[in-house]
């Protein structure tokens, strides 16, 4: 019961926020007030300690006729990715305190239902449920993004609306195939785990998930709508965007590749480390010639999060347990980014590097601020975004040195992009002229949180991967 | 009868439906248009009869008559709109009323 | 005629009464009690069908089937047109408006049993009839273009669909559905033309060509009984069709899957850059009825409950949306819908929420309803179907999507009346269902599946 | 004493937490105490562990484990070690560190608050980071220092960031350092992966047991990180560039302790080298190259931190020569003795330079040994010991060490040696050139002198162990288990006399300065001076045309806004030719004539400064005309336009299929005709038999 707590809480939450709203602050307290609780339930799950492979684990039916059934369970990866989007729900909420003032009751709301369908896809062992929340997780999102966005919001939104929607029939179309095979009439992976399909119909099958997992990821060439996305969102949008939509993606292919199609991985896996490695490089490459801090970072991601992909085709344990730690870190580092970002915008409305410059003489925490997160983007030694690079690319010297030299020429491009950042911000004349005042405690805070977190992971990797270790090995699929 | 009889006729009964699609497709007075939707309706009205006669199948002339009722209403209707789109629009061309579109 | 055969065909004879009651309260009454009457005996019709829920079917012979299908079509056909009755303001002195939609709802009710030629030709000749005089009902010039238009391409088509009848009776003889069959050359071309003259009342293209037009000039709720009542009426004629009559197969199977799959790109198409929302919503349908088309020519096993859901999951969408669109006045264009969130927020909940369900997002219906599509396609094998399903939605959420924002953002100003308590409770109603149908399907799942139980 | 090492990083970390995340405002006196604090404090906690090396404990493979963390994925042990490899290094790094930050807190003392505050929070962190690469048992720790002192040097070298040039240089360095550290990181992984531990001496352990097939890429990748660290050919070009830093930092970084962490790099995993001879030679070559090189650059350099930047360099040439032929223990000694009068050079620089105005061009040190006679002798000192006089400085015994390990090392000793020689006269040169040119009279004497306790304590220290530390140095080979090598007289006196002839020149070349112009002129027309342009036309400027070309910058919101505010007839200035990346002058339209021009036009700086040279056009002909080639193909805009295009095919689709929706009955009639005829000829065709 406490799984389906997890998701009606957030989606019932932004229905109160959305009738609340109005004189005062109370629909972002409700808000934030939701996210805790779903925080000090998720604790109270994990705390039961679980089988060791599961903390829970149940099935309601949904649709008996159709072989669809409420399947969910929660493990280390689950429960992480879901107290990563209650917390960034509450930054989100802390983030956006100043910037929306219109519509705030739908816009909390929004951001409600996009953390609730994410946790349902973070939850779901049922196929059909699965793409369920998959595409419901769409429309608040963009919603945000149509609705509160800067410049020609609606165009990125409809960018990013349509292609995660029109990949997301990859999904379904697959599902359907795979449930087809089976000897009755079931979406439940755990049950789809246990058939032996050919290689052929699992790579078939595989590139149908992959393709609505690899458009989330925003993969090159898929990652058409991201900039776009990422760039002209509100700031709670972006943080919600990279923070934990990407990670969809990422999970998505962590969790089902392996467990549904070990071989069909197998067999396509080189080409998905090409296919990471040649977009982190791209997307390194393009970050590198931005002018527009927002739309830096969100090329950033798309290079991280190949990244990510290079880990999970590598399928080895350092890969994989990097890719884990890279999309926690990704998560910090990135929705700090926009925050930052975003707070920048509010106060000098642009975020043209060019047009900036000089906080560490006028605002010395934005400063230490970008100076930490710069450092993390590229992938300092000590931060989290090292851990993962360096595991995923340990992994891949495992499987193909090519590649894994390739993706060491990453780390190359990101300290560029990063120092670019860093130069265009950070150092120089102050500008513009008034001088901006620095941070306040609201945005503070949550850098605080996320520096922390990305500097224990990094130094103590530990912390995390012992949560992760069970899903990992789940995920395996060579031991060499 | 005989089938090929059968055949025969019914090829007169889709000549007369082409007359008809014909008749609408190429003039363009509402009136004459309406007149040849009565000859479209005419043909299968025709077959009704043809095949009712060669089965031996009153049906047949039942679907008949119900295609006469028809073909009145139709018409009746479509007098109607004529008239009253003639004294709105004070043309007959039915190519001048064709402001719904794109 | 005995006790059941009585009972099974009362909904009808209700319907009937209703509609003329409601033509002769005219000269008597105020509009309101026309209205109440034609109300009336639309519920009093569904009631007396879901009271004999359970009851076996009544031996009616060949022109009147009263199985599973044919009730669902009845029940649904009263109550959309008792949701179309809400809205439906001619903005004309005449009170005869009710009296026309009742005729409608006997049209679609007579054809949803239809088991003969000749009630299908009788239950589309009383939609077509009625619906033109719905359409030119304001006599603005619009609206009368819309009727005319209407009138010249149905009786094209309806000669279409009758000598293909013609044709078919002719080489087998019979004129009920199950007596329909062989592989004959007259069979052929008649199932050729009998498909085309269905085709046009389902609006596949390329008879498409009225929808869009009878949308923008017609009275919203008009529209909504062409797009809903009378089309959801002539997809389970075509079921029937499919399931009862052996029609040469190449032809009705791949025929209608032509027709779908052009109807998918071509509607979706159509409607792309459409800034007029009851246009656009014209165009939609057409691409609706793509999708169900392709559900029946798929013929796999679970075809008849997958049409009969989708109809039922399309339902409240159409009839939320145009119920809007009514409410904004004549023909709302994009800019018209912005800031529509601030001024008449359940409005614009109503209008969005219908747009993602016609989309096929959740957590609305439509998405239910098209995993329900993907799976009978998948099932059959059909991925070049599957193929165009997924073009053919990509580009429906460019549409969809460009709605669904616009009440979200800007403002603009208006000074139309505030909307009747009536019609907030149908939106009401509307919202729920599409809410329910898009998160607890399970229910609407076994009405469906009992329904087309042999 | 043991468990003190630990702990030694540890008030530096401490420092800089307290300086930079602490949101507390402090005095600058406060800031002052707690930046110098945290850096002396290192220097008294190792103290004991220093003596604790004379009873014997600091042996080979002394090792204090910290943690070891079971990752679930491999056990990652961070440790210690104890050997007398790190109490060597470490026993300089906190020395000279200490010695520098006391310095820098009167040197730095007038910058404002927040920069002061900002220079000893990086410094401090600089040297936690430093001690973890010296201490370092594991290649986590190691690699985390590593990568830790070179964002501090970026930091350091960006220090005065409102001059563009500072934030170019320390991105310089950070990138050029950073392609290194790929290289390092893949050695590492790679080495990790065939050795399956973390800790050093299990891979060194394991070293035997690798294939020499991969054996020799992973020496090769280490190799070619630790030569970057140590900004040794190719990868120089940063450190000369890195002095626009503060001058403190350019004398704990820049040439103590930071550039030198390639020498420790390498002489810790001494044992891999040795299995990969091919490697060691490569090394080894690279390493005289940039001495040689180096020196002889040095020499015409006008600027004086930039002619001991070159120095650095010549002189960590000697260190990773000395590596490459197998003498850690001599290039340790050499390490230690060069940390030592490289900052005591730096630092007096520094005191003569601030006494001259802040310039640092040596010209303007005229006249330094009246006004700062304390730094003018303390210079003289360092100077002596850079160029190795005989017998009485420090520097003659490790260079001397160098030269025997040169002379010693098998059949290319001998030539290797007279290249090794050469080096060492030019740098007697260059070192006095200096010190004859500040010993010198000038007009302009009334300079205020510049000194007090801060700055008198580190040069006095470090003129002592500059001149005494010599004594040291066959003790220093012995503890980190070198043998001194025995030489025969003759390369002996003859290593003696490099020095003494190198003064001599100095002189010669200070008196008579347009010898030196006219060899400055000649030398700029040798190729492989123009590395620095080289490396900038391939590098450089390849790299950001592609950036532009894929970052499709036209998209930016503030480009079209800059788009729209020129349409409005506003100028804006940044838009095409202030181009970030710098693209816009290829918008110039010139007259071209030939190929040559038209593939370089565009380029004049770089392009003018390799004209007259065809081989160099020609390459950068080539290399352009193939990385257009390549750059037209890659170009993003196709992704995006891609599928923006397929959206925009669909919009035209849809005005072409509106046009079917005419309004007019007859033409919808006809579609429906058309459908009927359409499935009548299916229904033909599929029913003909």
């Amino acid at each position: 019961m406490a799984l389906i707590a997890l998701i009606l809480l957030p989606a019932i939450g932004g229905l109160v926020a959305f009738f609340v709203a109005g004189k005062g602050e109370r629909e972002r307290w409700v808000t934030i007030a939701t996210f805790a609780l779903m925080l000090v339930l998720l604790i109270a799950v994990v705390a039961t300690g679980g089988d060791g492979r599961w903390y829970d684990k149940v099935s309601y039916p949904w649709v008996p006729s159709f072989g669809i059934s409420l399947e969910f369970a929660i493990d280390g990866l689950s429960a992480t990715m879901i107290a990563l989007a209650a917390g960034l729900g509450i930054i989100s909420v802390m983030a956006s305190w100043s910037e929306i003032r219109t519509q705030s009751g739908l816009f909390h709301a929004s951001l409600c239902w996009t953390v609730a369908a994410t946790v349902g896809v973070f939850l779901s062992f049922d196929l059909l449920i699965f793409a369920f929340f998959w595409e419901a997780m769409l429309v608040p999102a963009f919603t945000l993004i149509a609705v509160w966005g800067h410049g020609d919001k609606e165009g990125a939104a409809l960018k990013f609306l349509i292609f995660n929607a029109a990949a997301g029939f990859g999904l379904l179309a697959a599902s359907f195939a795979l449930a087809a095979m089976a000897d009755h009439m079931t979406f439940s992976a755990f049950e789809l785990a246990e058939m032996k399909l050919s290689t052929p119909v699992q790579v078939w099958m595989l590139l149908g998930f992959s393709l609505a997992f690899m458009v989330k990821l925003s993969v090159p060439p898929f990652h058409a709508w991201l900039p776009e996305a990422h760039t002209l969102a509100p700031t709670a949008g972006s943080i919600l965007l990279a923070g934990l939509l990407l990670k969809t993606g990422a999970y998505g292919l962590f969790r089902f590749a392996p467990m549904l199609f070990p071989d069909g991985l197998a067999a396509v896996a080189p080409y998905g480390i090409a296919l990471g490695a040649a977009g982190a490089l791209y997307g390194g490459l393009v970050a590198c010639g931005q002018n527009d801090a927002k739309r830096l970072v969100a090329y950033t991601s798309i290079a991280h999060m190949s990244i990510v992909l290079m880990g999970i085709a590598a399928g080895v344990h350092y890969a994989l347990a990097g890719a884990a730690v890279e999309m926690i870190a990704h998560s910090f580092s990135a929705s700090a980014l926009f925050l930052l970002i975003g707070a920048l915008y509010e106060r000098t409305h642009t975020r043209d590097l060019r047009q900036l410059g000089g906080l560490q003489q006028t605002a010395p925490k934005f400063a230490a601020a970008f100076a930490l997160f710069c450092s993390a983007l590229l992938a300092l030694p000590g931060t989290a975004n090292f851990v993962g690079e360096a595991l995923v690319i340990v992994g891949i010297f495992q499987v193909n040195w090519v590649f894994a030299l390739l993706a060491l020429s990453t780390l190359i491009v990101s300290v560029i992009y990063a120092t670019r950042l860093l130069k265009g911000l950070v150092f120089g004349l102050p500008q513009p002229k008034p001088p901006l005042a620095d941070m306040t405690w609201r945005e503070y805070w949550p850098i605080l949180v996320m520096g922390i977190g990305t500097l224990i992971v990094g130094l103590y990797p530990q912390s995390l991967l012992a949560l992760l270790e069970p899903a990992i090995k789940a995920a395996l699929i060579h031991t060499p | 009868m005989t089938g090929s009889d059968l055949i025969g006729i019914m090829i007169l009964a889709a000549g007369l439906f082409a007359i008809g699609v014909f008749g609408v497709l190429a003039r363009r007075g509402m009136l004459f248009q309406l007149v040849a939707l009565e000859v479209a309706l005419s043909g299968p009205a025709l077959g009704f009869i043809a095949a009712g006669a060669y089965h031996a199948d009153p049906e047949g002339q039942g679907m008949f008559i119900l295609v006469l009722t028809l073909a009145a209403t139709e018409v009746a209707v479509g007098l109607a709109l004529f008239l009253r789109l003639r004294r709105l629009t004070g043309t007959d061309d039915s190519d001048a009323i064709s402001g719904l579109k794109g | 005629m005995t006790a059941a055969q009585f009972a099974a065909l009362s909904p009808l004879v209700v319907l009937a009464i209703a509609a003329v009651a409601a033509m002769m309260l005219v000269p008597l009454a105020r509009l309101q009690i026309v209205q109440a009457s034609a109300a009336v005996g639309l519920a009093v019709a569904a009631a007396l069908v879901l009271l004999r829920i359970g009851a076996p079917a009544a031996p009616m012979g060949a022109l009147f089937t009263d199985d599973g299908p044919a009730r669902f079509g009845i029940v649904f056909a009263c109550l959309v047109s008792l949701g179309a009755l809400v809205f439906l303001r001619t903005g004309h002195p005449a009170k005869e408006a009710p009296s026309l939609l009742v005729l409608v709802a006997i049209g679609a009710a007579t054809l949803v049993g239809a088991g003969h030629a000749a009630t299908l030709f009788l239950g589309i000749e009383i939609l077509s009839l009625s619906l033109i005089a719905l359409f030119a009902f304001r006599l603005t010039r619009q609206g009368l273009e819309a009727a005319y238009k209407f009138l010249v391409m149905s009786g094209l088509a309806s000669s279409a669909l009758l000598l293909g009848i013609a044709l078919i009776f002719a080489e087998t003889g019979a004129l009920d559905f199950a007596g329909w069959g062989g592989r004959g050359a007259l069979t052929a071309f008649g199932t050729a033309l009998l498909l085309a003259g269905l085709a046009f009342k389902f609006s596949l293209v390329p008879f498409h060509m009225w929808t869009p037009d009878a949308f923008e000039a017609a009275p919203a709720s008009a529209a909504t009984l062409a797009g809903v009542v009378s089309k959801s009426a002539v997809a389970i004629v075509i079921l029937r069709l499919a399931l009862t009559a052996h029609l040469p197969e190449p032809v009705w199977s791949q025929g209608l899957a032509a027709l779908g799959g052009a109807s998918v790109l071509i509607g979706n198409l159509l409607a792309l850059r459409q800034p007029q929302l009851p246009r656009m919503l014209g165009y939609s349908t057409i691409a609706h009825s793509g999708y169900i088309a392709l559900i029946i020519a798929s013929g796999t096993p679970h075809a008849g409950e997958a049409v009969l859901f989708y109809l039922a999951i399309y339902a409240p969408a159409m009839l939320g949306a145009l119920c809007v669109a009514a409410a904004l006045g004549r023909a709302p264009t994009l800019p018209d819908l912005h800031g529509l969130m601030q001024r008449r927020p359940l409005e614009a909940v109503a209008l969005s929420l219908s747009l993602l369900s016609l989309a096929g997002l959740p957590a609305a219906g439509g998405f239910i309803a098209k995993l329900f599509l993907l799976r009978v396609l998948i099932d059959g094998g059909l991925w070049v179907l599957v193929g165009i399903v997924v073009a053919g939605s990509s580009l429906g959420f460019f549409y969809y999507a460009k709605f669904f924002t616009a009440p979200f953002v800007g403002h603009t100003h208006d000074e139309s009346q505030p909307l009747p308590q009536l019609d907030r409770g149908l939106l009401i109603v509307c919202i729920a269902l599409i809410i329910i149908f898009g998160v607890a399907p399970a229910g609407l799942l076994n009405v469906v599946t009992a329904t087309m139980a042999p | 004493m043991a468990h003190l090492l630990p702990f030694v990083p540890v008030p530096a970390l401490l420092g800089f937490v307290i300086l930079s995340l602490v949101p507390v405002p402090l005095s600058r006196a406060a800031v002052i105490a707690l930046g110098v604090g945290a850096a002396v404090l290192p220097a008294i906690l190792f103290f004991p562990v220093g003596l604790s090396c004379i009873e014997g404990v600091c042996v080979a493979g002394a090792v204090v484990p910290i943690l070891s963390i079971d990752t679930g994925v491999f056990v990652a042990q961070i440790a210690m070690s104890m050997d007398p490899l790190s109490m060597v290094t470490g026993g300089t790094v906190v020395l000279v560190g200490a010695l520098v930050l006391i310095y820098s807190g009167a040197y730095m003392a007038s910058e404002p608050l927040p920069d002061l505050r900002r220079f000893f929070a990086v410094m401090n962190l600089f040297l936690a980071g430093m001690l973890a690469v010296v201490f370092a048992a594991d290649v986590i720790l190691l690699f985390l220092g590593w990568e830790t002192i070179g964002l501090c040097s970026f930091m350091l070298i960006a220090f005065y960031d409102k001059l563009p040039k500072a934030v170019a240089s320390g991105r310089k360095a950070l990138i050029t350092t950073r392609v290194a550290d790929s290289f390092l990181l893949a050695g590492l992984m790679m080495l990790f992966l065939n050795a399956g531990t973390t800790r050093l001496d299990g891979m060194l352990a394991a070293v035997p047991g690798i294939d020499p097939w991969r054996l020799a890429p992973i020496a090769f990748l280490i190799a070619l990180g630790a030569l970057g660290k140590s900004a040794q050919f190719p990868f120089h070009t940063w450190l000369p560039s890195a002095m626009a830093g503060p001058t403190p930092v350019s004398a704990l970084l820049h040439s103590a302790t930071m550039v030198a962490a390639g020498v420790i790099l390498l002489a810790r995993l001494a044992p891999l080298f040795a299995a990969a001879p091919e490697i060691s030679a490569m090394v080894a070559m690279l390493g005289i190259l940039t001495a040689a090189l180096g020196a002889l650059v040095a020499l015409i350099q006008t600027d004086v931190k930039k002619l001991l930047a070159f120095s650095t360099m010549s002189q960590i040439g000697f260190m990773v020569l000395a590596l490459g032929l197998g003498a850690p223990a001599v290039a340790l000694s050499h390490f230690a003795i060069h940390a030592v009068f490289k900052s005591l050079l730096f630092l007096s620089a520094g005191v003569m330079s601030h006494a001259a105005g802040g310039s640092t061009a040596i010209e303007s040190l005229r006249g330094s040994r009246y006004r700062q006679p304390l730094a003018f002798w303390s210079f003289a000192v360092g100077a002596a010991s850079l160029a190795g006089l005989p017998v009485i400085t420090a520097g003659w015994y490790s260079k001397e060490a160098v030269l025997a390990a040169v002379w010693s090392s098998g059949p290319w000793g001998v030539p290797l040696w007279l290249l090794a020689a050469t080096a060492a006269v030019l740098t007697g040169a260059y070192a006095f050139r200096v010190v004859f040119v500040a010993a010198s009279q000038t007009a302009d004497l009334a300079a205020p002198a510049w000194g007090g306790l801060a700055v008198v304590v580190p040069l006095t220290v470090l003129t002592l162990v500059a001149v005494i530390g010599g004594l040291s140095v066959g003790a220093l080979i012995q503890f980190t288990g070198g043998a001194t090598v025995h030489t025969p007289l003759l390369p002996t006196l003859l290593g003696a006399a490099a020095p003494i002839l190198g003064v001599l020149l100095a002189r010669q070349l200070v008196k008579h300065p347009q010898e030196l112009e006219a060899l400055a002129k000649r030398m700029r027309h040798v190729r492989i001076f123009r590395f620095e342009v080289l490396y900038y036309y391939y590098f450089v400027r390849r790299f950001r045309r592609v950036a532009t070309v894929l970052g499709n910058a036209e998209g930016t919101e503030a480009v079209a806004d800059a788009v729209a505010l020129r349409r409005e007839g506003v100028d804006v200035p940044g838009l095409v030719t202030d181009d970030p990346l710098g693209r816009g002058a290829s918008q110039v339209r010139g007259i071209r004539t030939d190929l040559i021009t038209r593939a370089t036009d565009g380029q004049t700086p770089v392009v003018r400064m390799v004209a007259g040279d065809p081989v160099g056009r020609l390459l950068i002909v080539v290399a352009r005309l193939f990385v257009g080639f390549f750059v037209a193909r890659f170009n993003p805009d196709r992704i995006d336009r891609a599928w923006m295009g397929l959206a925009g095919g669909a919009g035209h689709a849809w005005a072409l299929v509106r046009r079917t929706q005419t309004g007019r009955v007859r033409d919808h009639s006809l579609w429906i005709a058309l459908g009927c005829a359409g499935l009548l000829l299916f229904a033909w065709g599929t029913s003909w038999r």
